[in-house]
């Protein structure tokens, strides 16, 4: 099934592309300065995406609870403290403690820390993998295109929850394997989006004019097609992270997941959560919050910027055929 | 102390039931089928200390090795082929007892044929209604392996028919299967003809499958079940919801046991720094278990002193237990030649009822200086490497059945009869072996526990604590006993008032 | 277009083959194996080979697989290795169920889904946009099992309600059967139906600045019939390969809702083998689910025929 | 204008012939597109050769096919006498440096990502023709300049440039490593006619300066006419016509040249009012399945039995004017 | 063109104005834009890509996404109607039917999962109220008046089976479905080549002027409208620069920026080798709020100090010719 090229007309380009100033020649610099485009891009996400930039903002302070969290974090959040199971919230404990007296709010602090891991690593390896395949399933086609997509289909069915049983029975516990499990469960659905992606890109112009000037293959993957395959899988990337912390806590509640004593959200929630949910409510509000500002952010962040890298908005490659 | 009514159908559930081969199963969901739908032939006294008729009418021990049992008359089979009802004989018990001991059929499938196997000298049948059953030493734990339930009796027929009764409960129980649907459900029927008169009082039993804890107690609570078993979190809760319901709180028989490594002498000799007494001492010491039990289980359940259960018969008091004194521990660690501890790795299984436990330990261990590596393994994998007898620590589950010695012979006793774990110190072999054939009660009581003591003193395991359980009901639903803890499901002394 | 349906029928054997090949082996490498499990739970070692041998465990792995698969041809999935139960009659037992509640869930997601995907790109940057966005990325942050858990419990507390745990054969009574499932399908649905939104609203969005939607307006045609009959069917083909993921996933994939609400289904039995590293049930179901799968993705395709006429087999 | 003799370029019965469907899973028999069907011209140094022809007639294919850029079915490219269909990977690499191309569309054919240094740099970088960075900027700066853009420029993206900047960029992209053969693809159908008028100059331009030679392909006639020497007219993959552009404008043979340069609108209404068109029947045929015989004849005003049978030779008919039509 | 200034205009437009609010700020994209259509005329209308053709007509249709577009206008006016204050059930009764628009690019502009047939009935059956054999009878008769052969088949199938030339003839039967007083044709042969783009021309100019319809045909083809139209408006950066009769402007172009694109193009009947004109520079950046002075001066050779200061008014230099330009009277010395 092949997209009809869509020829687009130089007005709706017009129209599409607010960014398309003729260049002229007056100092007078009345466009506003154009930085790198990454730059460029959080401008505009602050400016037109306010919802998309509360997602930013979320990701951004989790991220820095991660990075700071033993300064942040008021106790270590392993040590028990004597008998003061599920004490509500108060000024001792933030967030309460839970079950095995410990102080809940250091467990959220340094949690982050786990679940941004878990969370970055599925979706580093897996986006990797799938672009690996992606792009060498996209551009070079023919049997290599087949095989690779046979195996993707065969991945693809298998039920996702094999997929990560298998992996951590294979290899065991552990947040290594856990990001592994999750990372193969979630590749190959991400290297079709890349693969399509590539496909629309490949025949394009720029593609054929960086042959026609010699270039060799791996200079076109690396400095033509990558590039331009970035927003979506910019977009994947985001998207998956809050996927991979949802479904780091879903393999909590079947018993997988990060071991503790390392405090993972997800098990913090699932296991002794649930556990305790009538008796300590904070137990399982606390986490949950924090998978939900996750995911929220990472989505809302992920949305934002699929409609900024739209390459129709932002003047990127246009015969997106 | 209301007269028992008839009718109604009992809604309980449980976790999934593999099988219903009493003989090859070891789980108390098999149980809880067949204790209703079979019969042996004696049963448990209600305190289960000791034994009662059931099939037999009576019974008698001739000599220290010989025993003899009568049959009740006319015991009916359930009216179901292949049996069809047919009458009851001695020869479907000496069939039950030998395939027990795995004598019909592959003798590995049978779980329970120690009970039996290579212990009993004859079995006969002089008439229809009589068995006398010969042992070739005094087995003092004799009778209350024919009490248990795994020691039910089948037909013949039945099991050739079937080829074996995974999905088929077939006797002369109170209660007929009518189906059984792996996974979702057990219907259990009145059986008409039962032949205690008067019996049962249900007109049946519906067993649902269920397995997600909160579902169990949100089920009971909108009245879907009228009966539950459920861990302590939700008492509250359903007290609050639902302040008529009776609840049991019983002391639970499974027991979390640390374990240090197995020692199979000329295999497996112990590695530094479990080698030492004083180290297996320690850790021993370092662990606070009146604090594990209220953190892991918020203080629901025993802390247990000796491989015997408080639940069990023969068990240790408190006085043995051996004292938490952190600064001894590290005494007697320096003492060992590890002034600043060592690391260790613990093994255990990634259920949250053992998860739990294991960060505590790892808590209280470091306080002595032992840095526990936590090692979750998913649950076959953990059994494929415990039985492998491949680990350094291991925090287990122990369970066992009827009598004390089940807690002993099979972690330590002779390398080649102890499945479960292996310690080779020849003078528990010996006295583990002594115990089985003293046939009075109070002798071999002492004996048990000095085997107790010593293993406390080597301390290759720690114990402890069990858990309660907490076995709910609704408040028409009258039930005069339990079988043991978590087969606490007789439904023949069941009945519901009619509301 | 027969003949397309025969040859990617066709098609399917060779990936069928390859799946087969990958849980069979992949079933056999996972540490921790069956005999291991049941000596270990029988408490005598001595005859772990005995075992294997009964169980055709010892044989080489080429040899094991030519059984299993001459048998599958046969219609023969083998017999669970702990309840002796024929494999196939234990799945066609289940699979029934976990499609229904997969179909009912897709079923949600698509009546919600795509209404709202609809309204939220027809109101872009509104505050109505935000909300159904806000919303609908919250019903994506929530994981399910939590959501379902509060489900259960806050309705047995507060409404004395819970899902029926007696599970009703659909051939007994239809209606009440379906009924039982629509609590966790709606579970279920959530997180999907977030996603259905989203695709659904971006497309609009792509589809909405098309020529052809210009063309449509400057016909004079109202705004609800530029969108249901030029729009909405142009943004749906997106939408519809990710229900075919959904499809996927939720086929393999609803073990946890399983066991929260009580369905006698796919996805715990598969969970249940697994713990008990039951080759045959875990093979036998794995090739069920990626036939399945297999087939809704060639429906899926040949949707996109119907709802595109360029596309052509 | 310096046109020596030297044949630059020579192809030879060039086919490029895509195929559809087959495989496994596509359904239908092998299609066989002949969007090049036996094409034969020369080039000259120094000389620019039109190609003209209805859209879909094959142009692009035929331009792409000289530079390998699709490889041809069959045939013979001859680049100062190698032929480059039998170059492979690295040989036909190095020989890219020589011929260059100015692809149809100034939108799509710039990496969106890359800025103009990058873009224009890029061939030298991988042809090695400059040492270092420094020198290659140099160049760079002095080919932006010389297409007339700014050389502060050079840090921009290519979506902040209007359509004629872009163009430009692409020949200092082209011209950039010094190639002796520039094939230009529609160069100037995408832009307005003022943008249009500074590309002509540029190319002019450079022709003269670097004595390039060009094979300039456009469907409109009125731009062909005013670049080229030689003007090639094309239909349906083939070359229906050939001659030098004053003969060609002045007297076309071939009833398609004579349709097309009839249809070509003058912009002065006195002139336009009383231009008549010569009406082509009927639509373009698919050219997945060509008439027989001539390709034009289904919709030729002129055709004759002979037309739909045989298909026309490939004639001079006057010094360099080449036709291939049954009635001239 | 005869007697067009007693006749009543058909529409009128005065002082439009169309800005779209964008990430970088306003972009005014009409810049107070007059005129009037005349029932039956011909109206061409030039400039360079961007200088808001299509956004003064689209504005006309209301077919201006609002937001981010916003019409402003002092008077708009379809036979004595406000467009600008009717609702949009009153616009869309004269959408399609009364004035009707055909778009620049006919690949993108029918939808490809609806046959032509679909998308032609919708329309005819909306405004005219026909349905069933009539309604196809209609549209086999629209397919065959703008010359495609079989036109009973061609109603069953879908855009994408179709070429370039035949789509835009549907555009244009579709166009015409419901005889309007104005049609709109935004480009419509750019995207074709020479002998389809006459035969295209050919049959608006024959509809037209058979039907009575006004006509505005939008192009940066200048060959195209030399050919059709009566009257010709030249737009540069969202303003009118030039509005002339045809052969008027080609004769006497008197803005420079019209004397440039004139120059500019290259002609088939002249000789060749004649240097081409070019005009040097980029049109001005519309995103600002106010352009000092002419917006065309920055690039104007006759450019001085007052052109610079103050931007000139569209006046009338001759009979019906207007020039936006300081230096009109001194233009055609340059020319
Ligand atoms: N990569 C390709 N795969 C398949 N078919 C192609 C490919 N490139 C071109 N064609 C087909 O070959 C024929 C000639 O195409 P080509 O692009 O050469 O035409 P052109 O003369 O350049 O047209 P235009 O004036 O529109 O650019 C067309 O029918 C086109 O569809
Ligand atoms: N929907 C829109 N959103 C934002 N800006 C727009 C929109 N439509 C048009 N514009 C801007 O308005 C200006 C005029 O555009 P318009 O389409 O009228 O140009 P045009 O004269 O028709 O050009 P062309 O010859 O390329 O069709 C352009 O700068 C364009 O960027
Ligand atoms: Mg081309
Ligand atoms: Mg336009």
């Amino acid at each position: 099934m092949k997209k009809q090229p869509h020829k687009r007309t130089r007005d709706t380009i017009a129209a599409l592309k607010p960014h398309y100033l003729p260049a002229s020649a007056d100092a007078g610099g009345a466009a506003p300065h154009r930085y790198h485009w990454l730059i460029d891009l959080f401008i505009q996400l602050v400016k037109t995406k306010p919802l998309g930039a509360f997602g930013g903002a979320l990701v951004l302070t989790l991220v820095l609870m991660a990075l700071a969290a033993p300064l942040i974090a008021t106790h270590d959040p392993n040590e028990m403290h004597g008998m003061q199971t599920l004490v509500p919230p108060g000024s001792d404990f933030f967030f309460g403690t839970d079950a095995l007296a410990r102080d809940l709010f250091s467990r959220i602090v340094h949690g982050a820390r786990v679940s941004l891991t878990v969370g970055l690593g599925a979706v580093g390896l897996s986006i990797f993998l799938a672009t690996v395949i992606g792009v060498l399933s996209g551009y070079f086609g023919g049997v290599l295109d087949t095989i690779l997509q046979r195996c993707v289909d065969a991945i693809m069915s298998f039920p996702w929850l094999i997929i990560m049983l298998t992996v951590m029975s294979i290899l065991g516990p552990g947040t290594g394997n856990v990001i592994l499990a999750l990372a193969l469960a979630g590749f190959a659905g991400s290297s079709r989006v890349i693969r399509s992606a590539v496909l629309a890109i490949k025949h394009s112009e720029y593609v054929l004019a960086a042959r026609s000037i010699g270039c060799r293959q791996p200079a076109i993957l690396i400095r033509h097609i990558l590039p331009n395959v970035a927003a979506p899988i910019l977009v994947l990337a985001t998207l998956g992270l809050g996927n991979a912390i949802l479904a780091e806590a879903a393999l909590s509640f079947l018993g997988y997941g990060v071991p503790p004593p390392a405090p993972s959200w997800g098990r913090m929630l699932s296991g002794d959560g649930l556990d305790h949910m009538l008796r300590g409510p904070w137990l399982v509000i606390f986490p949950g919050l924090a998978i939900s500002a996750a995911v929220f952010g990472f989505n809302m962040l992920g949305d934002a910027l699929r409609d900024l890298l739209d390459p129709r908005l932002t003047g990127g490659a246009r015969a997106n055929k | 102390a209301a007269e028992p009514q008839y009718g109604g159908t009992y809604r309980i559930h449980s976790t999934p039931i593999r099988s219903l081969d009493p003989h090859m199963e070891t789980a108390s969901q098999t149980t809880m089928v067949t204790v209703n739908t079979n019969n042996g032939l004696l049963c448990f006294s209600p305190d289960m200390t000791g034994v009662e008729p059931d099939l037999a009418e009576s019974w008698r021990q001739i000599d220290d090795l010989t025993y003899e049992f009568k049959l009740h008359k006319g015991v009916r089979f359930h009216d179901v082929p292949p049996v069809n009802g047919r009458e009851l004989t001695a020869a479907d018990v000496k069939y039950s007892i030998e395939r027990i001991a795995g004598m019909h059929g592959r003798a590995s499938d049978f779980k329970h044929s120690y009970y039996f196997e290579g212990k009993i000298d004859s079995i006969e049948t002089p008439d229809d209604h009589t068995v006398i059953i010969k042992t070739k030493k005094p087995y003092a734990a004799f009778l209350k392996y024919i009490a248990s339930p795994w020691s039910a009796i089948v037909a013949k027929e039945v099991v050739e028919q079937f080829g074996d009764l995974k999905r088929h409960a077939i006797g002369t129980g109170p209660f007929i299967l009518k189906e059984y649907v792996m996974g979702s459900h057990v219907t259990l029927v009145k059986n008409p003809d039962y032949f205690k008169a008067g019996k049962p009082y249900l007109d049946g039993i519906h067993i649902r499958i269920m397995t997600d804890p909160s579902s169990v107690v949100s089920a009971f609570i909108a009245g879907r079940l009228d009966g539950a078993q459920v861990t302590y979190h939700f008492m509250p809760t359903i007290k609050k919801q639902v302040p008529d319901t009776i609840v049991e709180q019983l002391e639970g028989t499974y027991m979390w046991t640390l374990r240090c490594p197995p020692w199979i002498e000329g295999v497996k000799p112990l590695q530094p720094p479990f080698d030492k007494p004083e180290v297996r001492q320690a850790i021993a010491m370092a662990i606070d278990k009146q604090r594990l039990l209220e953190l892991a289980w918020g203080g629901f359940g025993k802390t247990q002193v000796g491989p015997v259960p408080s639940a069990a018969i023969y068990s240790l008091s408190q006085e043995d237990q051996v004292p938490y004194d952190p600064e001894k521990a590290k005494a007697l660690l320096a003492q060992a030649g590890y002034p600043d501890g060592f690391s260790a790795e613990l093994m255990t299984w990634n259920l949250s009822y053992m998860t739990q436990p294991a960060q505590i330990l790892q808590q209280m261990l470091k306080e002595v200086g032992i840095e526990i590596k936590l090692n979750l393994l998913e649950f076959a994998q953990y059994f494929n490497r415990a039985y492998r007898f491949d680990y350094e620590m291991a925090l287990h589950l122990m369970t066992a059945g009827v009598d004390p010695e089940e807690w002993l012979i099979p972690y330590y006793g002779k390398v080649e009869e102890a499945t479960y774990y292996k310690w080779s110190n020849p003078e528990l072999w010996d006295m583990i072996d002594r115990q089985q054939h003293i046939m009075d009660p109070a002798q071999r009581e002492t004996l048990i526990k000095e085997i107790q003591r010593k293993v406390i003193a080597d301390a290759p395991n720690l114990f402890l604590y069990t858990q309660d359980r907490f076995l709910i009901r609704k408040p028409n639903v009258h039930l005069k006993r339990y079988l043991l803890d978590v087969q606490g499901l007789m439904g023949e002394y069941i009945w519901m008032a009619q509301q | 277009m027969k003949r397309y349906i025969t040859r990617r029928l066709l098609l399917l054997l060779p990936t069928l083959l390859l799946v087969s090949f990958l849980v069979f082996c992949i079933v056999r490498i996972i540490p921790g194996d069956a005999v291991t499990l049941m000596v270990a739970e029988m408490g005598f070692a001595d005859d772990e080979a005995e075992l294997r041998a009964v169980l055709g465990l010892d044989q080489s792995l080429p040899r094991q697989y030519w059984n299993y698969m001459r048998n599958a041809l046969r219609g023969d999935l083998g017999t669970s290795l702990w309840s002796g139960q024929p494999v196939l009659e234990e799945i066609t037992r289940r699979l029934p169920l976990t499609f229904r509640l997969a179909l009912m869930a897709l079923f949600w997601t698509l009546l919600t889904g795509i209404p709202l995907g609809v309204l939220s790109a027809l109101k872009q940057d509104t505050w109505l946009d935000y909300l159904l966005r806000s919303v609908s990325v919250g019903g994506l942050s929530i994981p399910s099992f939590w959501l379902a858990t509060l489900l259960v419990v806050f309705g047995a507390i507060w409404f004395r309600w819970v899902p029926p745990i007696d599970f009703i054969p659909f051939g007994e009574d239809p209606l009440a059967s379906l009924g039982q499932l629509v609590v966790p399908s709606l579970v279920l649905s959530v997180a999907l139906s977030a996603s259905i939104m989203r695709m659904t609203r971006t497309m609009m969005l792509e589809v909405m600045r098309e020529d052809y939607i210009r063309t449509a307006r400057a016909k004079g045609l109202s705004e609800w019939v530029v969108v249901i009959r030029h729009a909405l069917a142009n943004s749906l083909i997106p939408v519809l390969s990710i229900m075919g993921i959904q499809m996927a996933f939720l086929v393999g994939g609803t073990v946890i809702m399983e066991s929260i609400f009580v369905l006698p289904g796919m996805g715990k039995y598969l969970l249940d083998a697994i713990t008990w590293r039951d080759y045959p049930v875990i093979q036998g179901i794995n090739l069920f689910i990626c036939t399945l799968i297999i087939c809704i993705n060639l429906v899926i395709d040949l949707l996109y025929g119907v709802l595109d006429p360029r596309i052509r087999y | 204008m310096h046109i020596n003799t030297d044949k630059i370029l020579q192809v030879r019965d060039m086919n490029i012939h895509f195929t559809f469907g087959g495989g496994l899973l596509k359904s239908g028999r092998k299609a066989v597109l002949k969007a090049v069907d036996g094409v034969s011209f020369d080039l000259l140094t120094g000389e620019t050769l039109g190609l003209v022809g209805e859209s879909g007639c094959g142009k692009s294919s035929t331009a792409k096919g000289v530079l390998q850029l699709y490889k041809p079915t069959s045939g013979q490219v001859l680049f100062k006498e190698e032929n480059l269909c039998d170059l492979q990977g690295e040989a036909l690499r190095r020989m890219r440096r020589q011929m260059q191309m100015i692809f149809q569309d100034p939108y799509a054919s710039l990496n969106p990502r890359m800025t103009v240094l990058r873009i224009i740099e890029e061939p030298m970088k991988v042809h090695r023709t400059h040492g270092n960075r420094k020198e290659r900027r140099e160049q760079v700066i002095e080919m932006v300049q010389r297409v007339g853009l700014n050389p502060s420029d050079i840090h921009r993206y290519p979506h902040e440039f209007s359509g004629g900047q872009r163009q430009r960029i692409g020949i200092a992209r082209a011209l950039a490593v010094r190639p002796e053969l520039v094939v230009c693809d529609e160069p100037v159908s995408a832009l307005d006619v003022s943008i249009q008028a500074q590309m002509i100059h540029l190319i002019e331009a450079l022709r003269d300066q670097f004595n390039l030679s060009y094979l300039f392909i456009s469907h409109d006639l009125s731009v062909v006419k005013h670049i080229s020497h030689r003007v090639a007219v094309m239909y349906l993959g083939i070359i229906v016509e050939l001659a030098a552009k004053e003969e060609l404008y002045a007297r076309p043979l071939h009833p398609y040249t004579q349709a097309l340069l009839s249809a070509i609108p003058i912009p002065d209404p006195e002139v336009e009012r009383q231009r008549t068109a010569i009406a082509l029947e009927g639509e373009i045929p698919s050219p997945l399945a060509p008439p027989p015989g001539c390709r034009f004849h289904p919709r030729c005003r002129l055709r004759e039995a002979v037309c739909s049978r045989q298909t026309p030779q490939w004639r001079e008919v006057a010094p360099g004017h080449h036709v291939a039509c049954h009635l001239v | 063109m005869q007697n067009q200034q007693q006749a009543k205009p058909i529409l009128e437009v005065h002082g439009l104005i169309v800005r779209f609010t964008l990430r970088d700020g306003a972009l005014i994209a009409v810049r107070n834009v007059s005129f009037d259509l005349f029932p039956g005329e011909s109206l061409g209308v030039v400039g360079e890509s961007g200088c808001g053709k299509s956004v003064t007509f689209l504005s006309v249709m209301r077919l201006i996404p609002t937001p981010p577009g916003k019409i402003d206008a002092v008077k708009m006016r379809f036979s004595g109607m406000d467009l600008l204050d009717a609702s949009k059930r009153q616009m869309r009764r004269i959408r399609g039917n009364r004035i009707s628009m055909v778009f620049q690019d006919p690949m993108s502009s029918l939808n490809p999962v609806l046959t032509i047939g679909r998308q032609m009935r919708e329309g005819i059956q909306l405004h005219l109220g026909l349905s069933g054999r009539s309604l196809d009878d209609r549209c086999i008769e629209l397919l065959d008046k703008v010359g495609i052969s079989a036109p009973e088949m061609r109603l069953k199938s879908y855009p994408h089976q179709l070429s370039g030339g035949i789509r835009q003839r549907v555009m244009i039967a579709m166009a015409l479905s419901c005889n309007p007083s104005i049609l709109l044709a935004d480009e419509p042969t750019t995207a074709l080549d020479v002998t389809i783009q006459d035969q295209i021309l050919r049959l608006i100019r024959d509809l037209t002027r058979d039907l009575g319809t006004a006509s505005v045909l939008i192009t940066h083809n200048l060959g195209a409208v030399a050919g059709t139209t009566d009257r010709i408006m030249v737009m540069y950066a969202g303003r009118i620069v030039e509005k002339a009769p045809t052969p008027l402007l080609f004769k006497d172009p008197r803005h420079p920026y019209t004397q440039g694109l004139l120059r500019s193009i290259p002609r088939v009947d002249q000789p060749a080798g004649r240097r081409l004109y070019s005009i040097s520079g980029a049109p001005p950046d519309l995103l600002r709020e106010t352009i000092q002075g002419c917006a065309f001066a920055p690039r104007c050779p006759l450019a001085e100090e007052q052109c610079v200061a103050q931007a000139p008014s569209l006046e009338p230099f001759a009979p019906e010719h207007l020039v936006s330009c300081w230096k009109a009277a001194d233009a055609h010395q340059h020319g």
